[in-house]
């Protein structure tokens, strides 16, 4: 044996078993050998018992890595310094979320068993925020949605013990999973020709969904998970004409809704369903409405239910088929008085979130690759980090209060 | 600015936009040529500079190579187009499952000045070809208008819902 | 119901039963519709029955896609216009090979039940070249190594009956898989100790592997494809002194190795073993010796069975650790005169592979990203095509009669 | 020009080269800053260059930053650096597991001009980090000497094979 081989010959002592069927000129006694038990003290690769930084300051971007779809993932950043902290694998197209608590991270995919072919499995499981490990594996029906990373394709019930997850096989439907017990308590199928799961504002269990003439339909859920009553409104908006954008801001038990021409859509909500709406009001000015300016992204809207800031995506020179355009701009709005109060550079992201577990609130967005941190505590949002490269396709992010600031 | 309506105009200047985004690629492209780097392909990164278009004239030659993202059918396209990926403009690559559902777009053909429905199908059971991403979204609606939106993978009804690539089938006149 | 509704309505009535569930108000019936019918014969997707273009035109890349390794893939071109003419998904650092008549492409990956968690199985994989069908799934001991794509990785043996597959647990065996039966007939434990699967030239069922101690082990099957006989050389080169690169060529029943140094080894075989060993040579002129040059890269080395003709992967500067720099040069040598007859620029290429499918034969050449296609009638080969991005990390190529070029 | 077994003089070399690749990838960086573009990773992008790297002078700076590949411990690191993704030098990130097994380099360390024996752990059960790539071979032999290969999976022992990062641990002095 050559000197070079015998100084790492003693890691081959950890190998026990397996070792002595392996190199046979390399199974050198561990005991016998003087440097291997100097040696043994560092020779231990520890695993982090948590993930690193302070839990409020996390940021968790969702990649779809879309050329890669079957290797979609979860990265944690740290918000102070834009490290990158952690990450869960989360195989095809999955999604994920946060728990009400903020401990947990709670995700939901596909598996196949020979990807890309074979049995399909769906889940929703539960991982520790804070150490990462996998703590339980719920079995959904096979038929979540494969869809981009909306919001309200996976969510939770305010009371945090329900999570929410859209199906489409293409009938749409909800599966409802208790969190606590680790069941499927219902697949709601109430929810047939409607869209997106949105947490209704001010109930505990009960969510609303957007229908294909333009209403909303709430279900209310038991305590058991399953459907109590089901509540359809009158159209709020023209499908047709006027067609508001799927991701919804919620302040004051309002559900907010920006249509691809600007209008701000309200309705006023309890744990039945809608109140009432509100009057239409446009967010645009006359000058936007000169230079075309109009609403545009995926998760575009959000407010900060503390104030009542509206925050929009938008870009100018709109035309058919620009809805899904790169930020020009982000204009805040103030709700109570229907008035913009300030507005940013969009950096060309496609997506935002506010973010209330900092002890200032902020606003994340996200152009695909890059993440943006701005300060929110005044009107005007103050730029504190930008997070290169924290994803490759990537269209949701969100802080540690997930994207359900309802309670 | 009711422009959802005013489709002519808006496919119209949708060309302009596209003529220069189709630039913007092609320079892209050359930087990334000869490195060990390929280019990912982000859903939407055909739009991301979607707004320096401005009003540009349109270039025929961007219009009239169907194997190009601003070929008029390919008006709502949004995924990698099967032309490229050893399939056709209306075929499945070899070993690939095609969709049975679609959503469908109406696009306006430039050349005869008219409008066809188009359904675009989604090839499937194979992981994502990644060549030839085109992000377009004219007439696209949001998913309460299911068939007219393209953010959900429609091999959802697929044996395997893996996404391949996507074809651009032109299904006849909008009559 | 709108009227552009209407227009894309009749599609939904393809979807039948599940329609129904699905959007109450876009169930119309296709058959009440004159417009649907008149469209139905447009509404057809195909899917092509084959791969486009002439068999003996294509060339086989494998891409780790190392940053995704969970979705690593089989890419194929048309070499006579570089286009992507179609693509094996192969799960887990997966591994491919030709069959021997060039019909079928043989694939060994790894599958997790919960990528990355769960439990994991191997399998070998029969796909139709033509219709890129899936044929047959032969499930292998789970101990395949998951190891960059060297040739000697996944490779058969000349008769084309049996595939052989490297194993890393880390102990090292090898399985062979009879592809005809689709059943694993042995996993052969004898080659403990030694890597990389070579196939015997002039031998029907044999193989030949390099073992710790520079020595080579031949194992020669029997017709049931289990160990007949197996031989052990005298150490062919010294480990310590001169290590050569895993990679063989072959030639006249020879199997030709270069060392990091730049000599060149060569055995010469029977079904049984190593007959002899050559005298060893060096391809190094003295000007290359001045200038540091030296072998370098991943397969990076093969002869034109027809006329012995050896291509190297070749950087100057050679330091320790600049064994797998990209090439500088790729050299031509006679193994008949043992001299340099031609160079071409490397291209910064890490891999290569000699194709004798196509009516003149062909040096095909990878960077990582950028595939390159020689013509090599004669000793200076000539370049004739580049493909661009033919895959984002892949390190292994070939042409339709793959890389066991031997009978 | 036996210069495998004059380990010094390859090292001393091996930091000039690491020192121009690193002025290298940061140009690249800089163009794809700001796209929505990432760079992928292929396991050899750091060496793709290395032969143009000459013989320049060592910039003590870039040896000093034991997250740059150029730090002496990562000589033979081929892979993404554990501590860009949530661990350390040391630890592997929270929720992954380390490899009971590894592969051992021996590296130089400018510093007490002593060469040490570093043994380079994988961490395993999560897909790639993908951050971070170094792919440095010093003292790396192909895989008929198992110990020294690093184009193996070196999770291959683990409950997951999966890789995800590598972590460079220092044994002790190659004495």
């Amino acid at each position: 044996m050559n000197e070079r081989f015998q100084r790492w010959a003693p890691r081959a002592g950890l190998l026990a078993a397996s070792a002595a069927l392996m190199f046979c000129f390399g199974t050198v006694n561990a005991q016998n050998n003087p440097a291997a038990s100097d040696m043994r003290p560092a020779d231990v690769v520890d695993v982090e018992a948590r993930v690193p930084g302070d839990p409020v300051n996390r940021v968790y971007v969702y990649d779809t890595v879309f050329a890669h779809l079957t290797d979609s993932r979860l990265n944690i950043f740290d918000g102070t310094n834009g490290e990158f902290v952690g990450m869960l694998s989360n195989s095809f197209n999955g999604f994920a979320q946060m728990s009400k608590d903020q401990k947990q991270i709670w995700t939901s995919t596909s598996f196949y068993s020979r990807v890309p072919r074979g049995t399909r499995t769906d889940t929703i499981d539960i991982w520790d925020a804070n150490t990462l490990k996998h703590l339980k594996e719920i079995i959904v029906p096979p038929k979540r949605a494969n869809a981009l990373n909306y919001d309200g394709m996976f969510t939770r019930t305010n009371d945090g013990q329900f999570a929410l997850l859209q199906n489409a096989t293409p009938a749409t439907s909800v599966t409802v999973a208790d969190m606590q017990k680790g069941v499927v308590t219902q697949e709601i199928t109430a929810t047939a020709g409607c869209w997106n799961v949105i947490t209704t504002p001010g109930a505990p269990r009960s969510f609303t969904t957007i229908c294909g003439d333009g209403s909303l339909l709430t279900v209310k859920l038991g305590a058991d998970g399953k459907l109590a009553s089901q509540s359809r409104s009158k159209p709020m908006f023209s499908v047709k004409d006027d067609p508001v954008f799927i991701n919804a801001a919620t302040w004051n038990n309002k559900l907010i809704f920006v249509s691809f021409h600007g209008n701000i859509y309200t309705a006023d909500m309890d744990a039945n369903g809608v109140k009432s709406f509100e009057p239409v009001w446009s967010i645009l000015s006359e000058k936007d409405k000169a230079a075309k300016w109009a609403p545009g992204g995926f998760n575009l809207i959000a407010a900060n239910p503390a104030n009542g800031y509206l925050y929009v995506l938008m870009h100018p020179d709109a035309v058919e088929g620009s809805h899904k355009n790169p930020a020009k701009e982000i204009r805040v709005y103030d709700l109570k008085t229907k008035k913009e109060i300030g507005s940013v550079p969009g950096e060309d992201v496609l997506s935002l979130a506010v973010n209330l577990a900092t002890p200032t609130p902020q606003l994340l967005t996200i152009d695909g690759a890059n993440a943006h941190i701005y300060d929110i505590s005044s009107a005007q949002p103050k730029l504190v980090r930008t997070i290169k490269n924290a994803g490759e396709a990537a269209l949701q992010l969100f802080g540690p209060t997930g994207v359900v600031l309802t309670k | 600015m009711n422009w959802v309506d005013r489709l002519g105009e808006g496919l119209a200047r949708g060309v302009a936009h596209n003529v220069s985004r189709r630039g913007l690629l092609a320079s892209v492209s050359k930087i990334l040529v000869g490195s060990a780097f390929i280019m990912p392909v982000l859903p939407i990164s055909r739009v991301a500079h979607a707004q320096e278009g401005g009003g540009a004239a349109a270039e025929p030659a961007a219009g009239d190579d169907p194997t190009n993202c601003d070929y008029w059918r390919h008006c709502a396209l949004d995924g990698f187009q099967c032309s490229c990926c050893g399939g056709t403009l209306n075929s499945c690559p070899a070993g690939s499952e095609a969709s049975p559902i679609s959503w469908v777009g109406t696009c306006h053909n430039p050349h005869e000045n008219k409008n066809y429905v188009v359904a675009y199908h989604d090839c499937c059971g194979k992981t994502a070809c990644g060549r030839c991403y085109c992000g377009n979204q004219v007439d696209e609606r949001p998913g309460y208008e299911f068939f007219r939106h393209n953010d959900v993978d429609w091999c959802m009804a697929n044996r395997s819902a893996v996404y391949h690539c996507t074809v651009s089938l032109i299904v006849g006149p909008a009559t």
